[in-house]
This record gives structure tokens, C-alpha cells and sequence, in this order.
């Protein structure tokens, strides 16, 4: 028996397997291709205040071992989620991180506010690689002073309750100090790595094949950049806990960021190519925990940092 | 469970026959009993690629056709134009390959309860679902039109068997190398003013679409059309593949068109904001 | 006929493809397969100072549509790769690109002085990814301060004749700021990108696969990757002359780059998996360009930045 | 031109046949003209997985055995181990299947100029050029004995065919599966003590050549070992294969397996330094 029980903060979970933000919608399509209580949690699209329309189409393209995607946080806004989406994820019983992203510092806090009552959520996931309208649109992920800004304002508008899982983009020089300084400002975890800035030119029409121009890259393509940023974060802080993702299509590639460092991993793009591959990644992994000698998932995780056992000893 | 994407399940098909028609592939595959929760205008999305692939993403092809007697069992028949390599993969799998399909995926045509004239046209490989839909409508008494366009001969896709449920068939090629010379949406305002047709059924390039759209509005009627927009997952988790759509009160929604797709109602889509945002508030 | 021929600065080439910087070692081991005077030029292996081990092996790993390596720089140093490397190249009649990298700022100057009376050179290509000894081992191409003075040492010591590439690192919060500063600092071109921070794990020893832990990220893996650094820093400094890299491995791949905004193209990562690739993507690239009705490579660079014709006009 | 990589050229060769051998895969392909440049030590830079593979690099494979003559004209023999994606992929391509190979790649097996007492010492897989090679010798009128180990039984790859220019033939197991129980390694000493081998030639794991060159040490016996290191290239350009070699001089160089490998002399190899980095200065 492998006990793939994780935490994340205070909160517990059956497995350490969970949706990606943006890549379940608000949980309901996926239930016709698996059971949502099976997984570790359902993490919901990033919610903001307002209803939006999000970036013009086309809004994907695939590129090799990976797409990218500009949907530009597109959805119903927190009042209509919260009565709506949420409700329905409680009703089936399935865990609930809920993702949210704001323009304004004050736009994450009011966020904050709106969830600290709703009931039925596990953690809240604070994505932060969105443009910051009060700083020439610099996304809040990428300069440490708005990223601290916004954790320390979800923070206190949150009390102390509901862990908070601040998400990181890969795209800086420096992610470590960015990783502390949330941290410092009250995250108790870490979401590694949201999607890598990019570009596909249409060799058609010979401009940005993207509505947006730029996009999100996503996809095993990515999978050794997400291993590196879990890995170093880990390295830095090594009791802080890490949702890991980027990439992971197989049992192999969880495994693969659990010994980096993550304790909970979060399957996006894969969920594309099969609506049920959250649930073989967590049946390969429990295998491949079981042939290594595992008996559970939190022996494994951040194992790939122990020093070797002497050789030959 | 839930309502969207009910009756899809995700299967091993295996390929019963790929034929080359004109430019096009018509591949037969063995699918068993899903045929029987298969309607026209449904899509299903195919893994290509093979194991080891760089494709990560499914691609979405209208179901032909389906059939539950036969030699083989339940089938579904797909009309696939080789074009990029996703399209090539799938034309290339001879017979006996292993084909990983999720299916019925989408809305379907809305079938009229009582006798209509019907006109259905389809742009390239989008008369693919017409002439499934055809049956159907022609076994409810519905008097069935099919105008078929593309730019040239080999990129019509016409059926000797399917014409069986059609009262009239025309062709209409740009370089007039099949049928008459000139685009398929010409004469459809004429049969509109002449009141010759009830509804439109169409499938085709967007273009094709919002031509229709366009002759259409004002008139009494109906168009439902199957729109073709990029789709990274097909199972409505995405949020690619949105279409400007507004309803009945003017409220404007992007609205996803592999679930509340393929078939709109070509008067809710806000065809000129189609790869733009609305201006107005959501 | 299409005018393949390009510039760098003051340099020509007759075609805009090169190899990339440690990916076709001194030439001569390409020389078998593809006849270095059909294309751009040779850019060779970074040289450092003195001679290097590099770092211990395993040196590699595959990942999807890509690879991770951690080379260190293994070569011969300075003296050596120009009294042999680089003579042989010129009796071949391959122009060259010279690409230097140091650990120090006067290194870099002193390899500037050495190469300065070389004959036979087209460019010199800085290669700024490298560890600063001086500043806590921190990436010269992380930081626009260690950045720039690494240009300005180059730039006065090798005078005026010889242009200067340099070459910089993806991993940056915000690389048009980097590119600026070295511009100003006197560099004649920029060298997009070098290979993206990553890691992987070994499963079987559980522990990071490379020798050096870290490696950096190669092959079509990070073409997005790629196109949206040239773009960005093309509308940014659409003067500046660019050598795009990154996961190029097809005609197409090439032109996608130069509609960025790339003036050359160098292949790196697909000479492992085809050492003639360079030639194939040569010929891709100019049946490319004739179909969509350019007369030249100049015409395409940088096409994707102009806006679209009115419709219907 | 260049003297690297001198015979080496990419063709696209054909499957004549592929059959299971224990746990291994004897694949032969038609490779025409090449097989008059290729040597026993020498490998082939295999692309696998196909057009839309996300695999990026070569697979490299010792070549077992060329043969000029036969039905298919020249021909070349590989025995693969299915061990990875790249691997299993090969295994699973089927006769008259196309193969993007570059060949004859790396440094042969020195052979000596009068006859000599050789021994051949093969792992797993690593018997395979070892066939090759005694074919070559016996010519040559080396006496030559062959040891060959595995783990297990079904790992031993020792073609029937292949014994015919063999003295002996001696198989070792870990498990005592097949042949004697006990490693390849451990007969050796002996061997040299009591004087009854010149050189040794040895293909497998790198713990095994390790083995092999600290019991040569000290003797006359040569040893010539085909290393196998992690390759990206397989032609030289990247560096990725290296090794740390010592000269007759006593100075430390990193060499690259693929062209200065993968037949180098034992003794200059600093086995201990495999996986690090040499301390003095290069
Ligand atoms: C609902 C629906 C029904 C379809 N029905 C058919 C059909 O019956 N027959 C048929 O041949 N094709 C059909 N298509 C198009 C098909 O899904 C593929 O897009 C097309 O085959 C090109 O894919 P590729 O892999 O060959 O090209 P690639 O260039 O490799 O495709 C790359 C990506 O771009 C997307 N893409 C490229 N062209 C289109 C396009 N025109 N529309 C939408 N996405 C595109 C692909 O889906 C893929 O994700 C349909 C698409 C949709 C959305
Ligand atoms: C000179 C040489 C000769 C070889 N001869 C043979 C042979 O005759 N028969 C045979 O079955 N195999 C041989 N190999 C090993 C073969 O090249 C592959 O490494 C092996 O088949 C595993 O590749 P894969 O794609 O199945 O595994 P994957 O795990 O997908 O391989 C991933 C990467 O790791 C590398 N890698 C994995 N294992 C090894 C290994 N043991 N040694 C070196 N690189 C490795 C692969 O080359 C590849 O780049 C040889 C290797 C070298 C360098
Ligand atoms: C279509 C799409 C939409 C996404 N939307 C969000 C989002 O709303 N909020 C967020 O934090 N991350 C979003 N992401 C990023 C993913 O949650 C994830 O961090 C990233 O895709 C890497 O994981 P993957 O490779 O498994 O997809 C989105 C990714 C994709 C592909
Ligand atoms: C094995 C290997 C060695 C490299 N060595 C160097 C180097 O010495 N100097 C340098 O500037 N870039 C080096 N690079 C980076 C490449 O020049 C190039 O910028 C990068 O690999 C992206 O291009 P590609 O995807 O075409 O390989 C190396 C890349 C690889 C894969
Ligand atoms: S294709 Fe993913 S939501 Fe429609
Ligand atoms: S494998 Fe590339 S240098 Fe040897």
C-alpha cells in the first residue's frame, strides 16, 4: 500500500495529483471522464473581479512537444463563480483550490475577501503572472516588490486560515528571491511554474499566429524548466511546500518533479491530449513509488537532493 | 454524470478502410457501439502521431457518417483532407491501425419536427456531416437541397451513395473544373427569395459561414451552421476555441464551439467580432 | 533567384545560416558531411583564456523535441584554437564567427586583444552566459551591469573593425533591457537566445541526471521560446542586427526566426540529429522564400513586425 | 576532406529482417556500398521514431557484423537491446521499414599485424561486434577465445554461426542460468598468469572494461575496450561523450567517445575519473 496522501499548508489531500488552473475549466467537463474525487483537488480557472472576454482568437497554437496559449483569464468573474462553479464542485464532493488574478493589488485582496467565506475550499491559489495596470503592465510575478505586495494584501484580507499558494512564473532572472519574498509575505506554498512567455509566427499570414501576440508556452516541452525552477526553490526553501507543474504527461514526469521538490503536482496540457490523464499519472505513480520502495509520497519528495549513500560502503 | 460531453466516451478504434476520394482521404473505422450516441454535426477528436509523437494535441474531424449494421459492427466514417501534419498522420494509417478517438463530442444539427425545405451546403470537406444529416431529414419528409462549393473539382466531396437522400444536388467550383463555375453561397438568395427554403444547414470555412449568415438575416430563415474554430482540447476545459455569440437579450458571450459548438445558430454569432473582443462589457 | 546574403554589421555572408556556437565544435568534424563555404559561417565552440576540462559527464539528456547539456565550456583555450582551429578554417575558405567567453571582465578583454590580429574573422560572437567569478558566480548575461562592462572591455580593446555579437540568455525578467544596455556598451549585433535554465532527473539514481545538475535547453523544445525574444527586442531595436538560434531544425523553422526579425539563423541542437541539416534547411529556406514572393532574405527580416494590408482594400 | 568521420555518410537503409534472440533484437538492414567501409568497433548514428518523433537524437549501435555478399547485396547486422523509447522503437520496425542511419562511425579494433593469443570479452549486447572481430583474427591466425557474460541467460546474445571462428566459447551468468555461474571478469587473472593471452578486445558495461583494465594492469597484455558513453552526436560536434584519457606523457585529456572512442586502449583510460573531473590542470 503507497499512501499518496499530501498537505499543502494545513490542508490535506488523498493525493497529490490536482488539475492545473485553466486546464479543467470549472470542473464539470471533465466529470463525464473521470471521478472528481479521486484527485488530490480540482484547481479552478484564475478569477477575477469582473466577467471578461479575455484575448482574441486564435488563442493556441501547438508547437513541437508543447502549445502556447493566450486565453487572457477569460470567465464569468468571483460573484457568478461563487455562486455558481464553486457550489457545484462542493456538490460533488470534489477538493477546491481556488485560483484567482487581479489588475490591481487591490483587485487580489478584494478576491481574497470574496472566498474567505465561501465554504468548501481547500487552499487558494494566488496567480500572479498577470499584467499589474498600475505599473505599465509589468506582470505582478516578475518584479519581487508587486509580487510581495499582492501575498501580503491577500494575507491579511484572508486571515490566517485558508492556506495560500502564491503562483510563480518562470520568466525572471532571479525566481528564488521572488519565491522568498512571497513567502515572507505570508504564502504557504508555492505553485511552480506557469506557462514560459512565447511567440509562433503564422507562416501564412507571416504575423504573430496569436490573437495576443505572445503566449503561454506549456507541455512536456517545458518539463525541464519546471524541474530546475522546483528544484532550486526547493534547494532555497526547503519547508515550503511546492505545487509543481509544467509538463507532466506520465507517472514518470510526476515522480520526476515530487523528487525536485514538489508535493503536489498539477497536470495542465495533458489533460488536452486526454481528459483522464490525471488519472493513469496517478496510477503509473503509485507504481513507480512501489517498485522504488517507497510506501509513500512524502518519502519522495525533494529526494533528488539527499546526498548519494557512499559508494561502495 | 454531468451534461456536457454526456455520451463521450474515449476508445481504440481500428481503421477499416482509408480510400482516396478527389483530394481527400474517407477513412471507415470500427468504433462499436458508440455509433448509436453519434448525430450529424457531432465532431470527434483523434490523437495523432503515434507513441512517441511531438503532437500533444487531439484533432477534431466532423463524423461523416456513421453506421451500426455492416460487416464491421458500429462505424464512423471521416472525410480528412491531408494538410498539415496531424491530418497527414491520420491519412497515412492503412488499414488495421489502432486509432485513439474521443467521440461524439459537440451539439449536433437540430432535426425540424415537421416536413421542411432544407438546403444544405457544404464548403470542401464540410459536406463530410451533410450527407449523414441528409438521411435523417429526408426519413422525417423533409424536401433536402444540397449545394456543394470549393475552389476546384478535387476539393468537392460528393459521394455517389450519399446522393440517394439528396432531391437535388448542385456543385458550384471557383475555376469552374466541376459543376457551375462561381461560389456555392450565389444563388441561395434567389431560393430565399423565391421562398423556396425553410432552413440552412452549413458546414464549411468560416467565410462560407458568415456569407450565408449574412444572406439570411431578415429573411424567416433559419440557419444552422457548424463552425471550425482552433481547439486545443475539444472538451470545453480550454477555452481556444470561443466564438462571439450573443442571445436572445443582446448579451454577448464567447461562447466555446466544441461544446456549445459545432452547431450555432448562424444568427447568434457575432460574425464580424469573430478573432476580436467585444467592446462592449461582458 | 532569391539573394540568400546577409550582414552583421559590417560583415557579409552569402547566406543567412550559421552554425551555433558549441554545436559544430572546431568545423572540421562537420567537414565530412556539408561543405563550410555553402554556408553563413562557421561560428565556433566558445574559447576561453585557457585550456578546459569542462564539466564532469553525463553531459546530456534527451527530453521532448529537445535536450538538456552541460558542456562547461571544455576547449583548448585561446592560444591553441588560434594556432590551429582557427588557421584550418580559413584554408578551408569557411568564414568564421570567433565566440569567446570568460569568467572575468578583463578575461573577456584579453581574449578581444588575442583575436584582434587573428586574420580570417568575420565577427566575434561574446558570449555572456557564463558564470562571473567576481560576482557570486551570477550569470554576466543576468545582470546588465556585468553585461555591459563585458562589451565595453571587448569593444575598446578590439577597436573598431570587427563587429561584435553578443550573445545573451533567455533566463532574464526583462531581456530588451539587456539587449540596450549591451548596444550601448558598443555591440554591433545580438546572438538570440542561448539555451533556457533546466534539469533532469534520473529515475533509476533518483538524482539530477547531469553531472553539473543543471543543464541548458536545447532543439524545438524552446523555438517559441526563441521567436518571441527576436521579436520583442526587434521591435525594441529594430536597427540592431540579430542572430537568431533556438530550436531551428527546417526551412520553415529558419523563416519563422527571420520574420521575427532575424537576420541570421544559427543551427545548434539539429546538427546532432542530422549533421547536414544546415544544408537542408538552407534549401528549404529559399524555396520558402520564393513562394511566398520575397526576392531576397533582407525583404523577409522582421516582416512579421509590419502591419497587416487593409482588408478588402 | 577532413580526416573525422573520413568514411562516414548518412543513407536510408531498409529492413531485411528482425528477429527476437533472447532478450535482444538481431536486425538487419541493407546498407549497399557502406559495408566495405565499415570495421568491427565501428557504430551507426540510428534516427528513431519516426517523422513526427519528439525524439530529437540518434540512437548509436554497435555494428555486429557486415556482410557483402547475400540476397540483399551489402547488408549490416545489429543486435538492440529494447530498453528505452528509442530503442523499442527500432525493435518494433518491421521488415522493408526505412531506417536514417549514418555510418561506419568511431574507431575500430586494432588488429594485430602477426597472430596473437586474443581473448575476446563481451556483456550483454556488447558481444555483438565481438563476432565480427573474431572472424577478422581468426584470418589472421589468432588463436581466439571468447568469454561472455550477463546477468541472466536470455541477456547472453552468442549467434550459433558466430562460434564457428572461436576456439573456445565460454558464458558466465550472474544467475547460473546459462553457462558457468559467476562473472565474465573473474576467469582472467588466471588467464594472464598463466601466460595464454596477448590482448584482450572487450565490449560491454563500463564496470566490466573498468574490471578488465585493473587486472591487465602490470602485465604485457593489451586491452582494447569499446566504451559506451551517453552520446548526443555520435560525430564530434558536441562534445556530450567524453572521457578522461591519459597520453603516453602522463597528460590528462577529455576525449570524445565517438571519434576518438569507441575502441580505446584501456590502460590510458582514467577509469577512475569517469563522471568527474581530472584535478590537475588540462
Ligand atoms: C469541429 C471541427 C471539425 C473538423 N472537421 C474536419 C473534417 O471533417 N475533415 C478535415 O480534414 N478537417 C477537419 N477539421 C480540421 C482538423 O481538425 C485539423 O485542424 C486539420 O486537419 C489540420 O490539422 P493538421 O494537424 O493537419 O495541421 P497542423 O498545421 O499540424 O495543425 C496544427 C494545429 O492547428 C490547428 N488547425 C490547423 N488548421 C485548422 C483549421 N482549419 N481549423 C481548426 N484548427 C486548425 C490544428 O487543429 C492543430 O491543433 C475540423 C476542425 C474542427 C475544429
Ligand atoms: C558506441 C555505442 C554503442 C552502442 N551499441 C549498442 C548495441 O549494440 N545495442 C544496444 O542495444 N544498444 C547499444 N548502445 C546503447 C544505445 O545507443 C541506446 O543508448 C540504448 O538503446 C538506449 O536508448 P533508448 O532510446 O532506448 O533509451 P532512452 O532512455 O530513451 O535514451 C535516452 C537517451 O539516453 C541515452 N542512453 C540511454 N542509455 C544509454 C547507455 N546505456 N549508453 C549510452 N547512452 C544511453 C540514449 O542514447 C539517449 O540519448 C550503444 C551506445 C553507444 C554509445
Ligand atoms: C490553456 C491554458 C490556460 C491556462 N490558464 C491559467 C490560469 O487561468 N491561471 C493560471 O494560474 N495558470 C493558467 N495556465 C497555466 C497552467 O496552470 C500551468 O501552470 C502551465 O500550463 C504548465 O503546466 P502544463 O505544462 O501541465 O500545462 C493555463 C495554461 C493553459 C495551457
Ligand atoms: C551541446 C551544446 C553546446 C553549446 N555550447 C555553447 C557554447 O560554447 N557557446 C555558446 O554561446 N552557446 C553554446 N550553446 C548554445 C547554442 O549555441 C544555441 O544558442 C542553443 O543551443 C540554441 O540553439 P539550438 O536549439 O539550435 O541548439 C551550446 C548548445 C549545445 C546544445
Ligand atoms: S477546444 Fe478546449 S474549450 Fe473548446
Ligand atoms: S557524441 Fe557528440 S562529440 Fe561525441
Amino acid at each position: 500500500m503507497i499512501d499518496l496522501s499530501t498537505t499543502l499548508g494545513n490542508a490535506w489531500f488523498p493525493s497529490p495529483l490536482f488539475t492545473a488552473s485553466g486546464c479543467a475549466s470549472s470542473g464539470k467537463e471533465l466529470a463525464q471522464f473521470i471521478d472528481l474525487r479521486e484527485i488530490g483537488a480540482v484547481v479552478t480557472k484564475s478569477v477575477m473581479s469582473k466577467a471578461r472576454y479575455g484575448r482574441p482568437t486564435p488563442r493556441m497554437a501547438e508547437t513541437p512537444s508543447g502549445m502556447i496559449n493566450s486565453i487572457g483569464l477569460q470567465g464569468p468573474g468571483i460573484d457568478e463563480f461563487l455562486t455558481h462553479d464553486l457550489p457545484w464542485l462542493v456538490s460533488q464532493r470534489a477538493r477546491v483550490i481556488v485560483s484567482i488574478a487581479g489588475e490591481t493589488v487591490e483587485e487580489y485582496a478584494t478576491l481574497a475577501r470574496k472566498v474567505r467565506s465561501a465554504p468548501g475550499i481547500s487552499a487558494l491559489e494566488v496567480n500572479i503572472s498577470c499584467p499589474n495596470v498600475e505599473n505599465r503592465g509589468l506582470v505582478f510575478a516578475c518584479d519581487p516588490d508587486a509580487s510581495r505586495r499582492v501575498i501580503d494584501g491577500v494575507r491579511k484580507t484572508l486571515g490566517g486560515e485558508l492556506p495560500i499558494i502564491a503562483k510563480l512564473s518562470p520568466d525572471v532572472t532571479d525566481l528564488v528571491s521572488i519565491a522568498k519574498g512571497v513567502v515572507d509575505a505570508g504564502a504557504d506554498g508555492l505553485a511552480l511554474i506557469n506557462t514560459v512567455l512565447s511567440m509562433v509566427i503564422n507562416l501564412d499570414t507571416m504575423r504573430p499566429h496569436l490573437g495576443g501576440k505572445t503566449g503561454g508556452l506549456s507541455g512536456p516541452a517545458i518539463r525541464p524548466i519546471a524541474v530546475r525552477a522546483i528544484y532550486q526553490v526547493h534547494e532555497a526553501l526547503p519547508t515550503v511546500p511546492i505545487l509543481g507543474m509544467g509538463g507532466v504527461a506520465s507517472g514518470r514526469d510526476a515522480l520526476e518533479l515530487i523528487l525536485a521538490g514538489a508535493k503536489g503536482v498539477s497536470v495542465g496540457t495533458a489533460s488536452f491530449g486526454d481528459p483522464a490523464a490525471i488519472i493513469s499519472i496517478q496510477n503509473e505513480l503509485k507504481e513507480l513509488l512501489k517498485i522504488r520502495g517507497f510506501t509513500s509520497v512524502a518519502q519522495a519528495v525533494g529526494f533528488a537532493h539527499r546526498p548519494n549513500e557512499i559508494e561502495g560502503a | 454524470m454531468g451534461q456536457i460531453n454526456k455520451y463521450s466516451s474515449r476508445i481504440v478504434a481500428t481503421v477499416v478502410s482509408n480510400k482516396r476520394v478527389g483530394q481527400y482521404h474517407q477513412i471507415l473505422l470500427n468504433v462499436g457501439e458508440m455509433v448509436n450516441n453519434c448525430k450529424p454535426g457531432n465532431f470527434v477528436a483523434i490523437k495523432v502521431g503515434g507513441e512517441n509523437a511531438k503532437m500533444i494535441l487531439r484533432r477534431a474531424f466532423a463524423i461523416s457518417r456513421v453506421s451500426m449494421t455492416g460487416p464491421y459492427g458500429g462505424s464512423m466514417e471521416l472525410i480528412v483532407a491531408p494538410f498539415g501534419q496531424g491530418s497527414k498522420w491520420l491519412c497515412s494509417q492503412i488499414e488495421g491501425s489502432s486509432i485513439d478517438l474521443i467521440a461524439p463530442l459537440g451539439t449536433a444539427f437540430g432535426i425540424p419536427t415537421e416536413p421542411v425545405r432544407a438546403l444544405l451546403v457544404g464548403g470542401g470537406y464540410g459536406s463530410a456531416p451533410l450527407f449523414g444529416l441528409a438521411e435523417v431529414l429526408k426519413n422525417r419528409g423533409c424536401r433536402v437541397d444540397m449545394y456543394l462549393g470549393a475552389s476546384t473539382g478535387g476539393k468537392i466531396y460528393a459521394p455517389m451513395e450519399g446522393k440517394r437522400s439528396v432531391n437535388v444536388l448542385r456543385i458550384y467550383t471557383e475555376d469552374g473544373s466541376m459543376g457551375e463555375r462561381g461560389r456555392v453561397t450565389e444563388p441561395i438568395p434567389g431560393l430565399i427569395a423565391d421562398g423556396l427554403v425553410d432552413v440552412i444547414y452549413s458546414c464549411g470555412p468560416m467565410p462560407m459561414l458568415q456569407a450565408i449568415s449574412e444572406i439570411v438575416a431578415g429573411s424567416d430563415v433559419v440557419h444552422q451552421c457548424a463552425v471550425e474554430e482552433s481547439m486545443a482540447c475539444g472538451v470545453g476545459i480550454c477555452m481556444t476555441c470561443v466564438l462571439p455569440v450573443s442571445d436572445s437579450d443582446g448579451h454577448v458571450a464567447m461562447k466555446r464551439s466544441c461544446i456549445d459548438g459545432p452547431v450555432m445558430d448562424g444568427a447568434h454569432v457575432l460574425w464580424d467580432l469573430v478573432g476580436k473582443v467585444p467592446e462592449v462589457h461582458p
